[in-house]
């Protein structure tokens, strides 16, 4: 086993590296950015190394800084975490022509699942069941017309090059077909450099269903069982949870079966997500996302499997030492992202300073969070805080769990997304298990009026107390500067545009 | 002291008179039982209504000012007799017109309208990149586009303004 | 199930239940007294009714102020938590008296294992093997030495009337006997105004091993494996795991059944514990005890089952549901107990405010705690803050992530019994599975000398900065508060003397 | 600047120079490679020692410091040269005598010794209930008891003289 590992990462899932790194005696190599000089990840490992720079091309997407430190720590392995350079082949053999050990899949695995259309002509090689479609680029909108008859509306165009969310297009009319590829094709140039696009059936009620894999270098590999992400707002999950309530035995089985023999075609070693689409009983092939994903806690949860440990194990060269057989799901578990943005507006980022922080406890209820109090909150890096995470022996009561949790949980000085998670939680068509992977859009994120009459006495009553500490009423300054703002502030609605991050 | 508190777009009038050291309250002038405990001075604080005890926490600077309660976060809006007033003068000037402002910082990637543009309410305006996401930001109601304070690429902090609308007569 | 119940309890066990309550949509009325005025419990609860009062016996003791909080805010079930009224066989009555629910077992079997020397006839008429001594009290030192002789030394003598540690006196020469028996016996007096005490054998290396086991209130009860208790000073428990690891599955099925016939005895229902000990591959029936324990999370996360969700349950008639052949027990837990005590001074009482609070996260970490910034740790009640408890697949992992959830946790302000507990999982012979109940005495705390020079230098530089902020170097008050302080303190060596408080 | 630290009951001696901003360390006369970071203002702190870091939460009053790492707390007492120069004078004058302080609040159950009486280092002087546990209180060293400052069932404050004993010659 390795004595000393560096985590290419940071915020919790580098938290979440270290801590199983730790419990295994490895010792923990942390980089970090300007920014980043306080976090929580470069105080809890042995060495932090600083990489300068206060965007991510200046620190945690610059591959020889990140190279140079781990040399010149002696670190023996490469972690990456998720996003940033994770899915990155050539930092994947960069890593290992350095002498380095890369944790994660061959370069080669992380190249052939890393293009959507050479993706899906490996699947469907490998006979995994894909979305109705082409899997080669249509030139133009005329080419995209007539390839539309073949497939059916609604039509999805999606960017070659693209990652989860980026470039996609929904197309119900055929009428919107030339601008959606317009649009579709230009933004693909500007965030791939590549404008080539590809259209498929489009799935009504759809849910999101991933299965995750685990192979080791020995040709051994298992799954271990599914998760269901359905619960996103623009490719972005909010809720997640294991096992899915639409997933019988039988289907589970073949599930994870065909996401075996996914990973199996492109010769995968470690722990990996196959995405799946599920639609009216269907499942098809959606993408595979070679690294861990932020949502495997749930699949720890039931199966008490520790995913960074094997990660790490299988990545040494040790076998897996358990067959399919060995595992059994147990219970139910659920994820809610903590992220700062503010529900009640579109989800609009939010910044501030985490002024007050109170976190859940109690029995089954885990925090994986890079908060701290003091923490400066800013728009420099994903919006993800932290990572609520509940257990229960069934689903209701995982969901019941989750709510007691939230409403003990208060992130003092920013907006986080919690409150839209309570609503969903709350939802009798969430609890019924009634849900696609529009739900979330579908819904007015919105604070209980039942009491906003309270809300609104405790916020008068403060201010009251802050006026009489202020020895007299808000001074003539600040109550100029309140009208003044209140007199010329007409704040814009604000929804967003049709693109997204890489959808993790 | 009145208080009017804007809750979920809803507005109170909190009223708080002090006798004896007691606050006693009325909520659009109905009494309203209340006690107002702090636990600490960061906000923490214990509201007892109706024989049932609310955990709180509180923050703002006492006009714009947020309120969790179980997980909920409530954005309120305060102002006092006067400030209303000269608010709701300034609002009726304005005729639903006046800057519309960056409410993040981010970078003007598109701009939708030019000056002399009469837009209708939410109709995109421009298009903010932030936190790698793309914003449209839509006219907040039906106005005329008077001047356009940024342009495409430049970067903005929250509270700057992006244009200025003309409420429609 | 009740809508709305009355916790008579303060503190992490307060918590515990508001929380499960919560989750099963049952409201919850918290009791406070003047000292727990912000404590967290009365914040988590729908209802907080003052008690008034500094000391336990002006509140969490005053039966009558708490039936009435009871009553007028229409709880309809009292649960008692541990320790204060728990054990109190006429609280259970009037409880039910007053026409609530009593969540605990019946007032007869309260009272049935409340006496040591009834309760050690029921057992043995149960068939319960219970330690070589007499149930009798023995009036004299002549009688006690005469009794000494069939019994054979090291002897144990105990309170008739006292529990857990109070009032026991160990003698392993007879000529300490009878100074012993003095000692005890008027020990005992003055702390149950009884001062009967009886006789038995000591047991060498000796274990602490308790089983669980849950009673519906129509015959069906089962076990829940046992608990090991054995790191515990002066009967103060402070390591508690599950499974224990000199228990073998055949000794674990004999333990169950032995605790399940114990339990019936005395017609139990509800949660309650058996206390066994073990020497050397026997195991004695120690005491019962009749309601929930401090450590009851460890068998939670082994066996998956909120026992306080069952002791809700069972209280509102309903039946357990499931027989002992549904029950498996699945990896290993540990708890911690984290007590505001000097581990490096005797364990001495520490009081002050908790200035600063990092708490653990992570994989398989909890935490039941009523901690919060701010809170002032006084004398007043016991000195428990807070329980850690991890899970593991195994004993070593779970070893492993509790150093390293230890290690992530800061309680500034005051002392905690944490670096002892992270001495004792440091310690080869605990790794090992090698100890008794003597080991923790045995044990002196230290902080490495490793980092001494390194902490040594962080004090220096931190006095230099505070210095540097006051502009300059300690104000002469300061210096002379401190020199005179220097000059006078003599701090005397402290020891605890030979009497505890009751054990739980 | 020198400073005497005592850490589990070692002194060692750390001399600071500021030598154009940085701080130079030395510790009992070897230089000491150090780089200290303050993370907040609570006394979080980070100290970067031989390229490893270690997160430190520092409390106290410059004289009395709790330091905690990696869930070990450690008590430090310091002393500059003129605060050791007087308080070595005052121990040796006290002989290994002087008060017998309460490390912590609580009620005298039973003095154990009187007036005159000569007592060994250890030895029992009294017994203090705190925390509904009785604790024998022993003595810091060999002397001869000069004075009771309590009698049986008084209750004291952590800090206040419980007697006074004086060095043996």
């Amino acid at each position: 086993m390795f004595d000393r590992i560096l985590i290419a990462n940071r915020g919790e899932i580098a938290l979440r590296v270290i801590r199983t790194a730790r419990e295994m005696g490895i010792e923990c190599v942390a980089v970090y950015s300007d920014v980043d000089d306080r976090a929580l990840h470069t105080r809890m490992a042995h060495v932090a190394v600083p990489l300068g720079g206060r965007t991510p091309a200046e620190s945690y997407l610059d591959q020889d800084k990140i190279i140079a430190a781990a040399l010149r720590t002696g670190a023996q392995a490469i972690h990456p975490g998720y996003g940033f350079l994770s899915e990155r082949a050539a930092f994947a053999q960069r890593v290992k022509d350095a002498g380095l050990v890369w944790i994660g899949p061959p370069p080669s695995a992380i190249d052939a699942m890393g293009d959507k259309i050479d993706s899906r002509r490996a699947m469907v090689k490998a006979g995994v069941p894909c979305v109705p479609g082409l899997t080669d680029p249509v030139d133009d909108p005329a080419a995209a017309a007539e390839a539309a008859k073949g497939i059916g509306f609604p039509i999805c165009i999606k960017a070659s090059a693209g990652g989860g969310g980026k470039g996609i297009r929904v197309v119900r009319e055929p009428g919107d077909l030339t601008s959606a590829f317009k649009a579709a094709s230009s933004e693909a140039l500007t965030s791939f450099g590549d404008g080539r696009v590809y259209l498929e059936r489009y799935l009504d009620q759809p849910r999101h269903i991933e299965v995750q894999v685990l192979f080791d270098a020995h040709g051994n590999g298992v799954h271990l069982f599914e998760r269901e992400c359905s619960i996103q707002r623009r490719h972005q999950k909010l809720v997640e949870e294991a096992p899915s309530v639409v997933i019988d035995p039988e289907t589970r089985r073949k599930m994870g079966e065909v996401a075996l023999r996914a990973a199996a075609a492109v010769g995968y070693e470690g722990a990996g997500t196959v995405e799946f689409l599920w639609s009216k009983g269907e499942f098809f092939f959606l993408e595979m996302n070679t690294r861990l994903q932020v949502e495997h806690p749930v699949t720890e949860m039931i199966t008490g499997i520790d995913l960074v440990r094997e990660q790490l194990r299988v990545a040494a060269g040790e076998p897996l030492g358990y067959t399919q057989e060995a595992l059994t799901p147990r219970g139910h578990a659920i994820e809610v992202r903590v992220n700062a943005e503010n529900p009640f507006q579109g989800f609009l980022p939010s910044t501030g300073t985490i002024s007050n922080l109170r976190t859940p406890g109690g029995p089954w209820t885990r925090l994986d969070s890079a908060m701290y109090r003091g923490m400066e909150v800013g728009l420099a890096y994903d919006p993800m805080l932290a990572k609520l995470i509940v257990w229960g022996p069934n689903r209701e009561q995982a969901i019941a769990r989750m709510v007691r949790a939230i409403q003990e949980t208060n992130v003092g000085g920013v907006h986080t997304s919690l409150p839209a998670a309570l609503q969903v939680l709350q939802h009798p068509a969430f609890r019924a298990g009634d849900f696609d992977t529009h739900f979330l859009e579908g819904l007015t994120i919105q604070s209980p009026e039942a009491y906003e009459a309270l809300i609104a006495v405790g916020a008068a009553i403060h201010r009251h107390r802050l006026a009489k500490r202020r020895a007299l009423a808000p001074s003539a300054s600040e109550r100029a500067g309140w009208t003044a703002r209140a007199r010329s502030e007409v704040t814009g609605l604000v929804q967003r545009a049709g693109t997204q991050e890489v959808s993790r | 002291m009145k208080t009017f508190v804007q809750v979920n777009g809803r507005t109170r009038e909190v009223e708080l008179v002090e006798r004896l050291g007691e606050l006693v309250v009325t909520v659009d002038g109905a009494p309203f039982e209340v006690s107002y405990n702090e636990v600490d001075a960061y906000g923490q604080v214990i509201l007892l209504h109706k024989g049932e005890g609310f955990a709180l926490s509180i923050e703002g600077d006492g006009h714009t000012t947020a309120v969790t309660l179980a997980g909920h976060r409530y954005d309120c809006a305060l102002e006092d007799e006067r400030e209303r007033a000269a608010n709701l003068a300034a609002r009726a000037a304005a005729k639903g017109g006046g800057p519309v402002k960056a409410v993040m910082p981010g970078v003007v990637l598109e701009l939708l309208v030019q000056p002399g543009d009469t837009v209708s309410e939410g109709q995109p305006l421009l298009i903010l990149e932030a936190m790698k996401m793309q914003n449209e930001i839509g006219a907040p109601g039906p106005g005329v586009v008077v001047t356009l304070h940024v342009e495409a690429g430049q970067a903005v902090a929250a509270g700057d303004k992006l244009l200025t609308l003309k409420g429609l007569e």
